[in-house]
């Protein structure tokens, strides 16, 4: 009875009597050859059984408002309540997409003034925010980077490189804009492989995508070398700023040498994570790729703001989605970035890294296998249970889940994929100390459990709503909806 | 130092156990070369009452007149419970639920979704969402490519009644994959696509065909027709649903003889403020044999290691954190608290409030058209059957009429004229159940004056 | 580490920066005799802190929105949503209570039909709504009856009469006003004795207070004839409005003939229990009390609406609060009873009674003992467990802690006092059957725990946060505030 | 049926097992005569987007000028974390924690907020809060009766420097029980009860003396000297504060040399929105000694059967429930939600935090004050020591200039004449760290304005 679903309470003709027209017009107008005949399933349930439903379903997850959540790559960081406050006033949340930009000259200066601080913030030209995910910011990237040389009638460039380190988006990206996919190793210090890199650059390259810090941990040092080379090589550089959160406002990757960068607002901006979404993939260009900014984007003429769409953009790679973009994460995002304001972008920096190479000395000390010993941590780190593996039987997913039972959320699990047994651990600069310390005694203390009584914590976790779940019967018994 | 919690002591202990004295020396392996970055143009920082104080000026700058607009976002009711419960914490600061035991919230809420699209559309398989409607239909496009394992085109017939931006997002997104966009023409004299003329369409091999329905004039596409002619060429039927207008109208997966293979969407109807346009949620589902083509996330019911029923993410390696260049699609995050508040709304409403929603809405629009083209050389467009949207000529610039209207408080319709100027004038009207009678004679008493208006100054 | 006090996070010199001004004037034009010498010792946390650490907390509660609620006199009923979205829009949380009435028409023609729609359900004359709970109701109205008889010279009335099941805030009441009180007894088929009843009233009889249906579950069915008969000994009826849930839009107060009513907003029109408040005691009067009627109230001249003051009623009794009353609690409540409309208010009565007949029945035949078996039951009825207490050793508190194990909230415990070992029960209308028939089962399966093992019962709670807490200890070693 | 779940075959079966054939026979036991209730007058019910466009229409009505107006509610900046806490379902729709095992929420949070309480008010126990400031005052005007064993007066000296709505409260309050509330003169050119003038007071005993501190006027009371004094007639120090004041001045229990004996007031200061006067919440403290007679709810920490740590209503003995009519007070209902307003609100503010809301707000009074008494003929009623409100005196009746300057969009303070008409036309004038320099620019040209133009009338 704990996975108790709306179906399971709805019952034949119950109704939330509130929420819905007292009228029921037969709507005779339309020819019956267009009407469904029998009405879909939907829950018949009334508005007490919705919300005490969903209240409590809503109990079964960890989030950031109630754990400690170091998930590496994501940068679950505090999403401030009043940022999805003033997102929702009234008059933002009714604007009609289409309403002309005469009645929204308040939501438009926002959005405008955001474009301009995270081209600031990042050392680019221009940014446009209509780009609603990460993944989304890297194919405007790529296809900005395809119209670049396909507009200079350069169509020998065949190839993307990007490191093996990589997020899978980077690859899956790059074949969706039509080119190949050139893997670089990564070295053994954790930057690139410089000799393999110089080796694999040429005419045939388009470009390269990079993340720095780098999904490892390590901020690229050798970064304006590889941006010469590319750029000497007739290639252009692209970052995904899935790690922007490291370097905000202590480094930009325009001064780096990229020429385009997409922002996950919803890490580095700390707009909410949502149990998987809405994002937002900010884009900002250098301005050689200004041109094939995809639209709409704002522009700001005399006192007035106005979207700039396809007759303003001619070479624009076009439209990304329907309307404008996520707004509504978008006011979110502009709200975090005025509480920051300058003074504050370097500080998330600054104390991201510092929890960073604090939780990684830390559980260092306490015996753990640090993958990159010798470098920094930028605002997040691997930790390498291969030991653990070996010697005690606890892999990675076993300190995953006994993390759970233990009140934190487990890191980022096997990734990246080139180092064993990897933990990928990000705390973000919104957790305290105490939390921390909380973390690494719940490690010691699942590495002593391994020790004593390894069944245990295999068969962890327990004190969750379910126990650990049979994903190969899920694929293979594929069950993806109730059938009564 | 705002959402910072380190206190001078913390720092101290801190940086004394990394063995550093200053936080400036833990970027040190950044090239000093970079370390400069210049954010002086940035303003300084303000706190929550300041930003509140700046953010709700704007909001006040920013009108809300009575909404005629339609074309693509749409004007419901949304319950006040939908986003008090989805902007619960617990939902809102979660990530993707790749721990599933600590996710079982989010996760068996996405598993009652993906059955209410299922239902709504009578197609076995949803996915968790995708990001909004255009980029369902754009993926939708590349998922039929892969699965149409009859015909091996890289074509597929997009009809000019399809959504114009969505067309124009499809083809940005799969200009650069080889995939051609066809355009099937419309009937001008209905606004829908004739089937009889797609004869000329069928010499070359569509790896699928594009039907929406409603159509972006609001009007009903012959979808049953449309989808026999297109399985006929051996292409996949892809639709193109407003998910409330399903709650009338014929499911996809009925469609014809043997239902449509593929019907995706903007799930905005679905208790999604218009908020500027997003965040919205695209839908999409298919059936049970095109599963592994499916993009996106998709949760799948099992057991735990007792036996008990839980939730959790499946066919992950379909994804590109597994499959990398080969994967299905690249898209990782998702819409997840939309799809919340969306499965919070389905099941305040129910079939029977859906219904009304629907039923309702054409009501209110069947009221605006009657009050409009009774004024003079006001007329509809196209004659047939509409769900919820209309397009009506106009004996005026549409570019002139429309400011007017927003003087008297009215968003008197989109203004055609952008994409199809050959039609010369002419409004496309929504009208949903928010939509007041008094609305409604308010939007027709000021068009009339604005009529009037534009008529004695072009006289004059 | 379970019970974290949010002292137990604190650290010297933390703070939410985003939440006081950056500025901090030293304000010493503020003379140094009059400043603290130490800061108070509140908690030093973050934002992030906080909101985690009172999402958690949060989480130990039941509630109605996680849980069936049947709190026997408390009509533990949905609180709509919507009615809190729109109590909470920014002009009406943002309006000073000493504005002009002229900035508030919006508001104060919400108050006025309230105040109306009150007084035609309730049957009276006219309605306050400047009480701020249901004992300030209680005592408006003993105060109002005592403004009476003073007015008239009737010093001589010195007894208020309270039947023995009343709540005891009645008794209290009544002392507050500086009246004796007199007790009748309740007759064995749950209604007032009459006997005992008509030897009490006299010429010194002020008044009676009387909640109908009363605390047992049972409507007071001779209820005219007391009426008849305190009127005819020159006294009043005061109706308590605890129960009014059971006969919305049946039955009215006025029409039994009582002179003064309270309503429980927060029972009867839905509003928010939170946590023990804040709720709102409307008080509706009779013609011959109106005089006297706290202020101030919302009066309508021609299209103008604005508060009545002292100064337009000389014989009121006075003001009971700083201000105008609880304005939020009643903005939801305005937005309930627009939402119910006349068809809805019957309903409530009748859906009330309907499942707490259904759920007496349904606990009855499972064996339990109900307190007034010949009679309906109200919205609410009582079962006694002497049985199982004297039989099984399983008492009221034994049954409460073991129900709340199994998901639901217990019932009132130990009230009425005259029924031994009682749980009076109320389901409310908001309750689907599913969710009563689970309670029955709960309540078997407890009993069937017992007969098994009686420790295992005596011991619950098992699944909560905490235990069984020793309350004793609680009140013999008082410990009221953490001290670091 | 709104918020009516059953369907009709559920209503035939509970029918059914009951043994009745309508709903209706359930109310057989209702005299005839009875069941009649003619509502007809009422409203037919909407459905929450009805009610929704209604009430929207009712709250756009309503203006907000920027708010100069204090007297006892205060327009302090509420962090959205606070109410988006308090409204969790969980908080919302609980009730009074009875069943402490499942209310361990409320309870460690309400003795968080008693902790918090009694640090600010320097006295030990906190009750879980009181209806508001007056009726707080109101109970601890008879619990200082019921509380003093040394005097068993009846009489409290009631300083006319208290709010005068607090006074009249009381007055309500106590009227019928036999308490005396004596009137303590005010210094005429200082705004606050003068120590001096108190000895024609000490031939009779009092129970009680109250001490406001800030007072009505937002005068610094001469709280240490007025204190001993009281004392030494064996009175107890009833000190009603506001509490964000507290966070710089000295807290009750350390006035003169033993300290107040009782604090209350208004807590609407922390974290309340002003919502038209309410749901506010009364605070009140007091010394370890007289807990017994604290009204109200108190939580106490113990543990449970395993040894753990929790939290439960203690001291229940007082309450009505159990000693009826010899309780304590009639009080039943209280703040809850406010008070779990309060305590986020506390937490994220903290001592810092407060201090700086109360610092900023004194010194935007202060600029209030220096540009209004810039104005020809706008003069300070006092001198002394303020927090953040101070009487100006104005050269025109203030009912006049009130409106002319809530045309221009300031809501210029609150009308003293109403209660002081002694003093002539004044105003009571308030800042808070939430008025700009911009906004008190404005009220400084509206009233300069307002004055010019009564001015050139009276002249006229």
């Amino acid at each position: 009875s704990e996975a108790v679903l709306i179906y399971d309470i709805s019952r034949e003709g119950r109704r939330a009597y509130a929420q819905a027209p007292a009228e029921a017009p037969g709507a005779d107008s339309l020819p019956r050859r267009f009407r469904r005949q029998r009405q879909p399933q939907l829950p018949q349930v009334s508005e007490l059984e919705t919300v005490r439903h969903y209240t409590r379903l809503s109990q079964k997850n960890f989030s950031i408002d109630t754990h400690f959540y170091p998930l590496g790559s994501c940068t679950m960081k505090y999403n401030p309540r009043g940022a999805n406050n003033l997102a929702m006033l009234p008059q933002f949340l009714e604007r009609h997409p289409l309403a002309p930009d005469e009645t929204g000259q308040g939501f438009l200066a926002c959005i405008y003034e955001l474009q301009q601080d995270l081209a600031v913030v990042t050392g680019m030209q221009d940014v446009t925010l209509s780009v609603m995910a990460g993944a989304q910011g890297e194919f405007a990237g790529v296809a900005m980077i395809r119209a670049y040389h396909d507009a200079r009638g350069d169509d020998g460039r065949t190839e993307i490189l990007v490191p093996d380190a990589a997020h899978g988006t980077n690859p899956a990206t790059a074949t969706m804009c039509g080119y190949q996919v050139r893997e670089i190793p990564t070295g053994a210090d954790g930057d690139v492989d410089m000799d393999a890199f110089k080796a694999a650059v040429g005419p045939q390259t388009a470009g390269i995508m990079l993340t720095n810090p780098s999904t490892v941990g390590v901020f690229e040092r050798r970064i304006e070398e590889i941006a010469a080379t590319v750029h000497e090589a007739g290639g252009l550089l692209y970052y995904d700023g899935a790690n922007l959160n490291a370097i905000l406002g202590k480094a930009r990757p325009g001064d780096m040498g990229f020429d385009v960068i997409h922002m996950n607002l919803h890490k580095t901006f700390s707009t909410p994570h949502g149990g998987g979404g809405p994002g937002a993939g900010a884009v900002g260009v250098s301005e050689r790729l200004l041109p094939y900014l995809p639209i709409p984007r704002v522009t700001k003429e005399g006192e007035h703001y106005r979207w700039l769409t396809e007759s303003d953009c001619p070479n624009s790679i076009g439209r990304l989605c329907t309307f404008n973009g996520n707004s509504g994460v978008l006011l979110r995002a502009y709200a975090y970035v005025r509480m920051l304001g300058r003074e504050g972008m370097p500080r998330v920096a600054e104390y991201s890294t510092l929890n960073a190479n604090y939780l990684m000395t830390r559980l260092r000390e306490a015996g753990f296998t640090v993958a990159y010993p010798d470098r920094r941590a930028s605002h997040e780190f691997i930790v390498s249970l291969k030991h653990e593996a070996k010697e005690l039987g606890a892999n990675v997913m076993d300190f995953a889940k006994r993390l759970l039972d233990l009140g934190y959320h487990a890191p980022t699990t096997y990734f990246p994929l080139l180092v064993p047994e990897a933990l990928l651990i990000e705390p973000t600069e919104t957790e305290s100390k105490r939390e921390l310390d909380g973390f690494v005694d719940a490690m010691v203390r699942i590495r002593e459990e391994a020790r004593e009584n390894i069944d245990m914590v295999k068969g962890a976790p327990y004190r969750l709503p379910v126990r650990r779940l049979d994903d190969v019967k899920a694929a293979r018994e594929l069950d993806l909806r109730w059938e009564g | 130092m705002p959402f910072v919690p380190h206190t001078e002591q913390e720092v101290r202990e801190m940086l004394d156990a990394i063995g550093v004295e200053r936080i400036e020396d833990l970027f040190d392996e950044i090239p000093e070369s970079l370390r400069k970055a210049s954010i002086d143009a940035i303003p300084a920082g303000m706190n929550e009452m300041e930003v509140t104080q700046l953010m709700r000026r704007r909001a006040a700058q920013d009108v809300q007149p009575a909404c005629f607009v339609g074309a693509g976002a749409y004007d419901h009711h949304v319950p006040a419970a939908v986003w008090e419960i989805t902007t619960r914490g617990e939902f809102y600061s979660a990530y993707t639920p790749y721990q599933a035991e600590a996710s079982q919230g989010t996760l068996q809420l996405l598993y009652e979704f993906q059955t209410m699209m299922s239902e709504l559309t009578g197609l076995y398989a949803s996915n968790a969402s995708l990001y909004d409607g255009a980029t369902a239909l754009a993926e939708a496009v590349l998922m039929a490519v892969r699965a149409n394992r009859k015909v091996k085109s890289k074509r597929v017939l997009m009809p000019r009644s399809v959504h114009p931006y969505y067309r124009r997002v499809v083809e940005t997104i799969v200009a650069n994959q080889g995939i051609e966009l066809v355009e099937a023409p419309l009937d001008d004299t209905v606004g829908r696509i004739d089937p009889e003329a797609l004869g000329r369409f069928e010499d070359e091999p569509f790896a699928a065909v594009v039907i929406p329905q409603p159509n972006f004039f609001g009007a009903l596409e012959e979808v049953d027709r449309l989808t026999d002619w297109a399985h006929g060429l051996n292409a996949l039927v892809i639709a193109v649903c407003n998910p409330v207008a399903l709650a009338l109208l014929t499911p996809p997966g009925e469609w014809g003889t043997e239902g449509a293979d593929i019907a995706c969407g903007e799930g905005q109807p679905l208790g999604i403020p218009l908020s500027s346009g997003g965040p919205y949620f695209g839908y999409m589902t298919t059936r049970k044999q095109h599963v592994r083509q499916l993009p996106g996330r998709i949760v799948g019911r099992t057991v735990d290691a007792d036996g008990r029923t839980g939730y959790t993410l499946t066919l992950q390696a379909r994804e590109q954190h597994i499959r990398r260049s080969k994967a299905t699609s690249n898209i990782c995050t998702n819409q997840g608290l939309m799809v919340t508040a969306a499965t919070v709304h389905l099941s305040l409403l129910g079939a029977e409030g859906l219904a009304r929603v629907a039923a309702v809405s054409h009501e209110r629009t069947r009221e605006l058209v009657q009050k409009l083209t009774a004024i003079d050389g006001v007329e509809r467009l196209f004659d047939g059957p509409f769900f919820h949207e209309v397009p009506v000529r106009i004996p005026a610039p549409a570019e002139e009429v429309l400011p007017m209207l927003a003087n008297r408080g009215v968003l008197g319709g989109y203004d055609l004229s952008q994409e199809f100027p050959e039609w010369g004038p002419a409004l496309l009207i929504c009208a949903t159940e928010t939509r007041t009678s008094e609305e409604i004679d308010r939007f027709a008493a000021a068009l009339a004056d604005a009529l009037r208006n534009t008529g004695q100054r072009a006289r004059a």
